[in-house]
């Protein structure tokens, strides 16, 4: 019994962290209609951004988290002008071409930067604080993940339904031209959607930063698992990334602890359950 | 009357999950007629042309072709078997010329022409049609009345024995709206079966044999056009309301 | 006429190019390089055929790995000799990508994309963990063709890469253009127009698989040796679609136009710069599909 | 735009061809990752290559012969790999390949170097397979220890602590896949249980599941082959979830160099093939040496081995130049050349970071480098020696303090 719930939490924590990693690729795919290869990038440049100013600033993560999410907000706006602007138009290719090309330089910037040095790490004092309660154990960084990570979906939910900013951005979702007309300006809209986007994605760097480290590679992989988690949702569909994370986190942790050789499956199980939801619900399993 | 039917429908209906779209339609077409659908915006019209050519499957009732059911096949089949169709938001292939849109109909309808038939084909078609002048233009920068001929050239193009016209006749001016009457009618004196959705009525009057009048995915009544706009429910559900507005 | 002349100069050049090579210091390093090169090409052209009909897949990685490690297995294993390895490899790529086809093709953009990325990650992870047949991640090794000679394997890679434009121009010119296109554009009304899209689609997937696999098995015995990482690498994929929009997509020329220039870019820089060269590889990317948004092929092209 | 992308391209073109001249210079090409995953590896060799340059050619060069190092970078990948091999040994002609890394590159170009021949001074590649591919190769200088010597080291290791169970952790790569391969029938040989056995993917690390299933198993020792990142993840994990085996030992190639100072590091072992803290003299010479250049402590033993890698096959060739530079006007032909490097190489005894550098055959190939291991433990952010015990600095800890039990 112990063991079943302690899978439970396992599982309901890494969740927090799939939750965190897709939710900003969800705006940029979901609203800008932009597909961003380089999102797990800038989440990299976000855990480098913490590092740093951790290691040279000593600035706690936890306070940074502000700053670093600003400035990776202000990169993706910088991003968006000199070159995303230009391919919002152009074919779906041609955007992961562009965001390609973006995610390499940044990538090997960051290889540069690191050197011989295989991987970041830093150690706030409350990075293995972790309680133990009736033999289960919780981590406070992740569980710190899981809030934030739920905070921003709810947070992110009402503003796209009940402000006006989230209405016009949805209104552009739904019809660029259409609200050019009503007096949307949809390259502002575009403008903000994008650097929100990848401000998060940064934001989420900022939170691997804690529980993980950091290394110039470590973001491609959540850039596949985030677009596979959008599809699984539904395009657009905030409330079905919660669920979707869910259930994948907690089938990760029963896998990996119930089944002999679970973990080597998982990454291969975790696609197969969005290959199978993909052909028999193309729409995504939580309609809105 | 002791006319052919070709083309039958037997109470079709569909469903978009619990929406009823269009609810036991049943027509005839009789060969070389052309039978216009008339009724208010979405009273299921463009519903049960999708349902004729097989862009959607019934959800209930039968679609006979020459005295075939053909209610399983595909669009494709049934493109094979004669029926032509146009789309009323009109959908060029945007990267393709005029001629090449044609000479696609032309490849893969009843015929299947060979690539240097089709060619040839389309060149008479595009003359035929009057687009000839236009015909290395890419299909979306058309004008509006040479993209209406287009839809209708392509669909000629496949050789169908049964065209379904969805509102060819929109947005045109009087001089274009009296060439496209004449057009049809001379599909129709070629031997093509018409059936068309509209909802300019001088346009019905003229070329109709048989009007079907639709509300709320059902069929509201049927007959001569004379008839049909004298019955009451008509004047009330349909002319009523779009004439005044 | 101009350009068919053109286009033969080209393919003849291609030809003789080991003859050129062979007067150059380093012979060996250009012709594996342009070995190289050609496997790029043809990959990027599979990728092209396949996006013509609307489909951008993630399959290739798949393909290419399923490829190499059935020649790899049956070589190794089951003592097979190398050309019926490479048989069995294109059957079971036929089959695999015949299923797959049916059940992805009717998805369209990102979806398809991630059903496919999903396909070549599952195999990647099949690979891995099925040890008894595959040797999981330490790879397997085999042997090498025609005993390693370049020339040789240059010429087999040549003659591939002569038939694999000679599918590209067929399709280009037959009836299939129009097919391809129309499905592209507008699959209902391609639909409705009497083109059999599900068909046509996975004969398409099937043929790109192939070739993918095809190159896949290739790599198996030129190396000799292969593991899952480097097979079923998405980058391979990755490349392949940045070689079509960088040269030109929707035609013959511009996905070889596009590998050519981008792996000649990565090589040149590579040797010169060292540390940092994928840095300038980006930008130029980026720079380009900026200016160039036709690829390199739009600087000839009238607007 | 355009004339700009042509001016730099023809720069760079015309760069290429317009190679140095060869002269008075030893030149080595260097074959190792510098791009993807693996680069950090690579840079690191490199480090310690150019360390090793600079050193040499500022004293003068090998009697009055510079030595240049062609870097090329193998993109951890066979076939790039084959092509950068073609382009060392066939466009520039060098004579010594050297660096590695990845053995499915080592192991992918084999049949390439075959071709040439030329002196290989090999630090990577750990696999028995690669082991494999060179065993006929008499110009074959491995340094890097073979995997067996590790996992021997390993295994004589854990039964001196009387440990029985062992569960084994491993990431699903080439060499966590390898290594376990070949442990898991040398523990059981030795009498051990093999209580769990699980791969990971290194790179996105969710430990929590494998560990509940750890926890569940409750073996004596934890042993993980997993790579520099997965180290601190790991060790959160343990300590969340409460994991006490009675030793915990992970064994990446390198460490992050915050790990000691963290208290969750307290009490691991692990097999080293170097630290800094290694008792001998050239270890603290080459840290001093390091230091001075670079600013920094050396992080991984690809330092040292890079650096030692140049400086071996230097002092081999310098032999060979000594008995040249003996007779006034003596000439060897390049084959002569060639075999007297390799002779020099063979009867070679040098003092290095890791300890005494000779070369011995080993179960494959005929001059085998480095084979020792130790054992170390973390006491109060220092690794202390624990084994083998000729070389212990300290006692090692065993059973390790429940963490309950523990102060932080």
């Amino acid at each position: 019994m112990n063991t079943f719930i302690q899978v439970l939490v396992n599982g309901i924590l890494q969740s927090g962290t799939y939750m965190i990693t897709t939710l900003g690729l969800a705006l940029a795919v979901g609203v800008v209609g932009i597909l961003n290869l380089a999102h797990g990038e800038f989440l990299m440049v976000g855990a480098f951004l913490s590092i740093i100013f951790y290691t040279v600033f000593g600035i706690d993560p936890l306070i940074s988290i502000l700053i670093v999410s600003l400035l990776i907000l202000l990169l993706g706006i910088g991003t968006y002008k000199i070159s995303l602007k230009k391919v919002l138009d152009s074919a779906e290719v041609n955007q992961l071409l562009l965001t390609f090309g973006i995610s390499i330089i940044l990538q090997n910037i960051a290889v540069l930067y690191s050197g011989s040095k295989e991987v970041m790490v830093i150690n706030p004092p409350y990075r293995d604080l972790s309680w133990n309660i009736e033999g289960i154990g919780i981590s406070f960084s992740k569980t710190l993940v899981f809030i934030i990570a739920l905070i921003l979906v709810i947070t992110l939910f009402y503003i796209l339904n009940n402000t006006k900013v989230g209405k016009s951005m949805r209104a552009v979702e739904q019809n660029r031209y259409g609200a050019y007309i009503v007096g949307i300006n949809a390259d502002r809209i575009f403008k903000i959607a994008f650097g929100v986007s990848v401000g998060l994605a940064g934001l989420a760097g900022v939170m691997l930063s804690i529980i993980l480290y950091a290394t110039p590679f470590i973001g491609f992989n959540y850039t596949l698992k985030a677009f596979a988690i959008i599809m699984m949702a539904g395009m657009g569909n905030l409330r079905g990334i919660l669920w979707s994370s869910l259930i994948l986190g907690i089938i990760e942790s029963a896998l990996g602890t119930y089944v002999p050789g679970g973990t080597g499956w998982s990454e291969g199980i975790f696609f197969f359950i969005i290959l199978i939801i993909l052909l028999v619900k193309p729409e995504g399993i939580f309609k809105k | 009357m002791a006319e052919k039917i070709i083309l039958e429908t037997r109470g079709i209906t569909k469903y978009f999950g619990g929406l009823r779209a269009v609810y036991n339609i049943s027509l005839k077409l009789n060969e070389k007629n052309i039978l216009a659908i008339i009724g208010p915006n979405g009273a299921g019209k463009t519903t049960t042309f999708n349902l004729i050519s097989g862009v959607f499957p019934v959800s209930s009732g039968n679609i006979i072709f020459e005295g075939k059911d053909i209610t399983k096949t595909n669009p494709a089949e049934r493109c094979h078997l004669g029926i032509g169709r146009t789309f009323q938001i009109m959908q060029p292939f945007e990267d393709m010329s005029v001629l090449e849109n044609i000479t696609t109909g032309a490849l893969f309808g009843r015929h299947k022409y060979s690539l240097k038939e089709a060619k040839q084909k389309s060149l008479e078609i595009a003359k035929r049609f009057g687009l000839f002048e236009y015909k290395d233009f890419v299909g979306s920068k058309l004008p509006l009345a040479y993209r209406k001929k287009l839809e209708i050239a392509r669909a000629y193009a496949t050789s169908p024995k049964v065209m379904l016209l969805d509102e060819v006749m929109e947005g045109l001016n009087p001089a274009e709206a009296r060439e496209m009457i004449e057009t049809i009618f001379s599909l129709r004196d070629e031997g093509i079966s018409i059936i068309m959705i509209d909802h300019i009525m001088f346009t019905i009057k003229e070329l109709a044999d048989w009007v079907i009048v639709m509300n709320y995915g059902e069929k509201l009544t049927e007959g001569k056009y004379d008839d049909v706009v004298k019955s009451k429910e008509v004047i009330e559900a349909y002319l009523g309301k779009e004439e005044t507005c | 006429m101009k350009k068919k002349i053109l286009s033969y100069l080209g393919i003849f050049i291609v030809a003789i190019f080991p003859l050129i090579a062979y007067f150059m210091p380093g012979t060996k390093y250009f012709l594996q390089v342009s070995i190289d090169i050609l496997m790029y090409t043809i990959l990027a052209l599979s990728w092209d055929m396949l996006v013509r009909t609307g489909q951008a897949s993630f399959a290739i990685p798949g393909f290419y790995g399923l490829g190499a490690y059935v020649a790899a297995i049956f070589t190794k294993t089951l003592g097979f000799p190398i050309i019926f390895s490479i048989i069995i490899a294109l059957l079971i790529s036929s089959i695999v990508a015949w299923l797959l086809g049916y059940l992805t093709l009717r998805l369209k953009g990102m979806y398809f994309a991630i059903a496919t990325l999903a396909f070549s990650l599952i195999l990647m992870t099949l690979v891995i963990q099925l040890k008894d047949i595959t040797h999981g991640s330490e790879g397997i090794s085999t042997i090498t063709m025609f005993a390693g000679n370049k020339y040789m394997i240059y010429y087999l890679i040549f003659i591939t890469f002569v038939i694999v434009i000679g599918i590209s121009e067929y399709i280009q010119r037959s009836k299939y253009w129009y097919s391809f296109t129309a499905i592209r554009t507008n699959e209902q009304v391609a639909k409705v127009m009497g083109i059999n899209t599900v068909r046509q689609k996975v004969v398409m997937f099937v043929i790109s698989a192939m070739i993918a696999s095809l190159i896949g098995t290739y790599e198996t015995f030129i190396a000799g040796f292969i593991e899952p990482h480097s097979v079923f690498n998405l980058s391979i994929g990755v490349m392949a679609l940045a070689m079509v929009i960088f040269g030109g997509i929707y035609s013959t020329i511009g996905p070889i136009v596009g590998a050519v220039i981008l792996k000649i870019i990565d090589e040149i820089l590579s040797t010169t710069i060292g540390l940092g060269y994928m840095i300038v590889y980006g930008l130029i990317i980026v720079i380009t599909i900026l200016y160039l948004p036709k690829g390199v092929l739009g600087i000839w092209q009238k607007k | 735009m355009k004339k700009f992308l042509q001016i730099i391209l023809t720069i760079i073109v015309v760069s290429m061809f317009v190679s140095c001249g060869k002269g008075n210079k030893i030149v080595m090409g260097a074959l190792i990752p510098l791009s993807g995953p693996g680069a950090a590896v690579g840079i690191g060799t490199k480090e310690g290559m150019d360390l090793a340059v600079e050193e040499i050619n500022a004293s003068g060069g090998i009697y009055g012969k510079k030595i240049e190092i062609i870097y090329e970078d193998d993109g951890n990948n066979p076939k790039q790999a084959i092509a950068k091999v073609e382009k060392l040994l066939g466009k520039d002609e060098v004579k010594y390949l050297i660096g590695g890394m990845a053995s499915g590159v080592t192991i992918g170009i084999a049949d390439t170097v075959k071709n040439y021949k030329p002196i290989m001074a090999w630090i990577g590649a750990a696999s028995r397979f690669a082991e494999e591919k060179y065993a006929d190769a008499d110009w074959f200088f491995h340094y890097h220890p073979w995997e067996y010597y590790n996992i021997q080291s390993t295994a004589d290791f854990f039964a001196s602590t009387g440990a029985k169970t062992i569960a084994i952790l491993f990431e699903d790569s080439a060499f966590g896949s390898g290594g376990s391969a070949l442990a898991i029938p040398m523990f059981e040989a030795k009498g051990f249980k093999i209580v769990v056995k699980e791969s990971f993917k290194s790179g996105s690390p969710n430990f929590t599941p494998l560990l509940t299933k750890v926890k569940a198993a409750n073996p004596d020792i934890l042993y993980v082959i997993c790579y520099a990142a997965d180290v601190i993840p790991l060790m959160n994990a343990v300590k969340e979830l409460d994991v006490n085996p009675k030793l915990i030992y992970p064994v990446p190639p390198a460490w992050p160099a915050e790990f000691a100072s963290m208290p969750i590091s307290e009490y691991v072992a692990q097999l080293n093939f170097w630290t800094p803290d290694f008792p001998y003299e050239e270890t603290k010479k080459f840290n001093e040496k390091f230091q001075k250049k670079y600013g920094k402590m050396p992080v991984s033993y690809w330092q040292p081995l890079g650096y030692v890698n140049i400086i071996s096959l230097a002092e081999a060739i310098k032999a060979v130049e000594a008995e040249l530079q003996k007779e006034a006007g003596k000439k060897y032909s390049d084959e002569e050349y060639k075999q007297k490097v390799i002779q020099a190489l063979a009867n070679q005894n040098l003092d290095t970071p890791f300890g005494k550098l000779t070369f011995k055959p080993s179960q494959k190939i005929k001059y085998q480098g480095f084979t020792n291991w130790l054992t170390t433990q973390f006491r109060k952010g220092k690794l202390e020696i624990v084994f083998p015990t000729e070389y212990k600095t300290a006692d090692l800890v065993y059973p390790a303090p429940k963490w309950k039990d523990r102060q932080n």
